[in-house]
């Protein structure tokens, strides 16, 4: 036998010895941790609950409410329209189809804005984009969209103009809805399009 | 040694085989890392029946549930990444014969105890049988066994077990056919 | 008839241009001062175990009287709101400055040391997706303050009383919402917005569309 | 960084001009290390010619060492890469029915492409046999459509399968591949004394 047979399957032995050692990165796609802290750091995925109230009166189609919260809080109440998403099914293939869908705004909420605000730091690792946090959670919606406190009398005039549309928000979402309910207008109907597959090769033979 | 006439003539060397694995494997890691997609041949075979398909008989071909899928969006059924890449297998074969002196008359090469008849009928057969088995098993044994275990697809490492072992088992039956 | 060449020769040479292709890319590579140490499935458990996570008011009174002086806490405010005023003892590290390498040497080395580290900023939310990510990138010691910093200012001198105080936990449900939603409503409460809603689901595309 | 197709960094046009070089490739190293020849695949299966394992398991090593390294260097996505999907009862019966058309013909799809090349007439009737075996498929398809889509499990990995890392498949597969070359190269000495006929 040629010695260099030897030679060759030493150094073919040394190269697969070494992929034990190497750090795997063969999974899902996800951003590298440097950018995940820059992004996590920006605020601008923080929306309010006015915003949220607003685009749900304007019957926005891009917007999607996501409940991160568990399943049996879910059932007892939560936004309209929302979808229970919760956390341990985001990184699910099924949870994950509500997410990185171009034309759609995912707004995540949970009681506060922490759980909220900590699935999206999953889906950012996930690196799906669109995602916004709303601040306050159910609880900041309660107090400010369902019971909004009437603002002193020093307050600047723009404290009334928000006062003005929570009330009218707040009997929208109560009791204007009831009357509603004949026509189901609460159904929203989103059309989404497809993801993008460009990201992954297409192949086979 | 004397020549037999079923066997070919010109005495050239072929390349050690380690060299032709490690250059494969390059080849492979290449492709990979330019397209995102692998080498495979029996796509571009599945394309071709599709575009003939699609010429003999345009509207049988597009109603077709097979053809169908292949047919949809008006895009030409040649107009593959595959189909590219298989012409290429072609002209690099024949390179590679103009290279190293194999390029010859046309010829049967085949087992000292079988007929020519014989080993193409069984030649035929064969593909069919493989032809029929690369759409089952999603891709030939480049397409499939090289390329999917080499990027670690379950279904590749599968698909190149069975495969050989498949092979093997069946060799006694038609040992004839080759010694 | 056909014999293959014996000599592996060529093959070696091969084999070594290809070694020192992967050398070459050792020597180049830009190594990430972090990476993801746990993974998602891993994250979500942490998510929902909170026991290891939180750092309460109250056991700041230990740390400010020196009796456990394991505890490192790092403000991740502007550098402008830490001169206005910080828990004493807290070591500045704004949190765009987190990824410097030398902070990262500095939490590297409190880990190593079995040192927790205490995360705050104003408030929690502020925190907390600094805190997640360095959990994720393996540093186990991290903690975040429960009430950030505007609920240690309001509550400083009696930290010990907070232990009763639960105002400054977050994800709990401080109202009844489903009575609270409804309670204006002119009919019944019962026919809200309970109606399964319809959305068309991403679906799945088959990565190998024009596949086999 | 890669691939640089997916990435964009070249066009798809230029994509494919380079896919008729990478086959060429391809088609070089198959004709060049005798896959041109049925007998020398077919001896494979009776233990006189290893030349097809020692190839095939060299480049599947290879490429595995090679993309864990590259993917640790940066220089190539894994997750972007295509992966074979798994549809488990029609893979292993369409396996079974490739090994035996295998050793009946002699070829495979690739090595039957060059082989045409450089002018053998068996290759060439393989190759048409491949046409009418996928026409057939085809005119049959309606029928066994439930079989061919049945047990999806999705693109998956061995790691996804297993959870193993894939450091530890690329050291396992290198390992058997470097056994199994030194033990077919006993095996080859021992039968090439019994079978004077044909020596490679």
């Amino acid at each position: 036998m040629n010695r260099n047979y030897y030679f060759l399957t030493a150094i073919m032995f040394v190269l697969a010895l070494g992929t034990l050692f190497i750090h795997e990165r063969v999974v899902s796609p996800q951003i590298s941790p440097s950018e995940l802290l820059w992004d996590v750091l920006q605020p601008t995925r923080f929306v309010t609950t006015d915003q949220v109230a607003k685009r749900l009166i304007e019957k926005d189609p891009s917007l999607l409410l996501i409940d991160v919260r568990p399943a049996a809080e879910y059932d007892k109440y939560s936004l309209p329209n929302a979808v229970n998403v919760p956390i341990d099914s985001l990184i699910t293939p099924a949870g994950q189809e509500y997410f990185g869908n171009p034309g759609t705004k995912v707004v995540l909420f949970s009681n506060d804005a922490i759980l909220a605000n900590q699935a999206w730091v999953l889906l950012r690792r996930m690196a799906f984009k669109n995602d916004y946090v709303m601040k306050g959670g159910i609880n900041g919606w309660m107090e400010t969209i369902i019971q909004p406190k009437e603002p002193a009398e020093t307050a600047p005039e723009s404290a009334f103009e928000r006062y003005e549309f929570r009330k009218a928000a707040c009997q929208y979402f109560t009791g204007a809805n009831v009357a509603n309910t004949g026509k189901s207008s609460s159904k929203v109907k989103v059309v989404f399009k497809r993801r993008k597959k460009t990201a992954v090769a297409a192949g086979g033979c | 040694m004397e020549t037999l006439p079923h066997q070919e003539k010109n005495k050239t060397k072929y390349i050690n085989p380690y060299f032709g694995g490690v250059l494969m494997g390059i080849v492979l890691l290449v492709t990979i890392f330019i397209s995102g997609r692998e080498l495979g041949i029996s796509g571009a075979v599945r394309d071709s029946v599709v575009a003939t398909a699609n010429v003999i008989s345009p509207t049988a071909a597009k109603t077709s549930v097979y053809y169908g899928k292949f047919l949809k969006d008006g895009h030409h059924p040649m107009d593959n990444w595959l189909d590219y890449e298989v012409l290429g297998v072609i002209l690099g074969g024949l390179l590679s014969g103009i290279l190293f002196k194999r390029v010859h008359k046309p010829f049967v090469e085949r087992g000292p105890n079988v007929s020519r008849t014989r080993r193409l009928v069984a030649a035929v057969i064969g593909g069919i049988l493989f032809g029929f088995g690369t759409r089952l098993g999603r891709g030939c044994t480049s397409g499939a066994a090289l390329s999917g275990s080499s990027t670690f697809a379950f279904g590749g490492v599968l698909v190149m077990v069975i495969l050989f072992a498949s092979a093997f088992a069946f060799a006694y039956f038609v040992r004839k056919l080759w010694i | 008839m056909h014999v293959h060449e014996l000599n592996p020769k060529k093959t070696l040479w091969t084999l070594i241009l290809f070694l020192l292709v992967i050398v070459v890319g050792f020597i180049t590579m830009k190594r990430p001062l972090l990476n993801y140490e746990i993974s998602l499935q891993q994250t979500t458990k942490i998510l929902k175990d909170t026991s290891n996570n939180c750092f309460y008011p109250y056991q700041l009174a230990d740390v400010l009287n020196h009796k456990n002086k394991n505890v490192v806490l790092i403000d991740l405010r502007n550098k402008y709101a830490y001169g206005l005023g910080h828990i004493p003892g807290a070591k500045s590290i704004p949190a765009f400055d987190l990824t410097h390498k030398e902070n990262v040497d500095l939490l590297k080395g409190y880990k190593k040391n079995g040192v927790s580290v205490v995360l705050y900023a104003d408030n929690q939310l502020a925190a907390d997706g600094a805190w997640l990510f360095f959990r994720q990138v393996g540093f186990c010691n991290v903690r975040f303050l429960l009430g950030g910093y505007n609920y240690y200012k309001a509550h400083k001198d009696n930290l010990e009383q907070t232990k009763s105080d639960d105002s400054y936990l977050k994800g709990i449900a401080r109202f009844d919402y489903a009575r609270m939603a409804s309670s204006k409503a002119v009919t019944s409460a019962s026919q809200k917005q309970k109606k399964p809603v319809v959305f068309h689901r991403r679906k799945k595309v088959a990565v190998a569309a024009g596949g086999c | 960084m890669g691939p640089i197709a997916i990435n964009g960094l070249i066009s798809a046009n230029l994509n494919l001009v380079i896919a008729v070089f990478l086959g060429m490739g391809f088609g070089f190293v198959l004709e060049a290390s005798g896959f041109s020849s049925a007998r020398n695949i077919a001896g494979t299966f009776y233990g006189y010619n290893f030349v097809v394992v020692r190839v095939f398991f060299t480049a599947v090593i290879v490429t595995m060492v090679g993309l864990l390294y590259l993917s640790y260097f940066g220089w190539l996505n894994l997750s972007q890469i295509f992966i074979l999907p798994t549809y488990l009862p029609s893979m292993i019966t369409g396996s079974i029915i490739m090994g035996v058309g295998m050793i009946i013909g002699g070829f495979c799809p690739g090595t039957s492409f060059a082989a045409v090349a450089i002018g053998k007439i068996d290759a060439l009737f393989f190759a048409i046999g491949l046409f009418i075996g996928i026409f057939l498929f085809a005119e049959v398809y309606p029928l066994i459509e439930k079989f061919y889509l049945s047990g999806y499990l999705g693109h998956v990995t061995l790691t996804d399968l297993t959870g193993i890392k894939p450091g530890w498949w690329a050291f396992g597969f290198t390992v058997i591949a470097l056994i199994a070359f030194w033990v077919t190269a006993s095996i080859e000495k021992k039968v090439r004394k019994k079978i004077k006929e044909y020596k490679f």
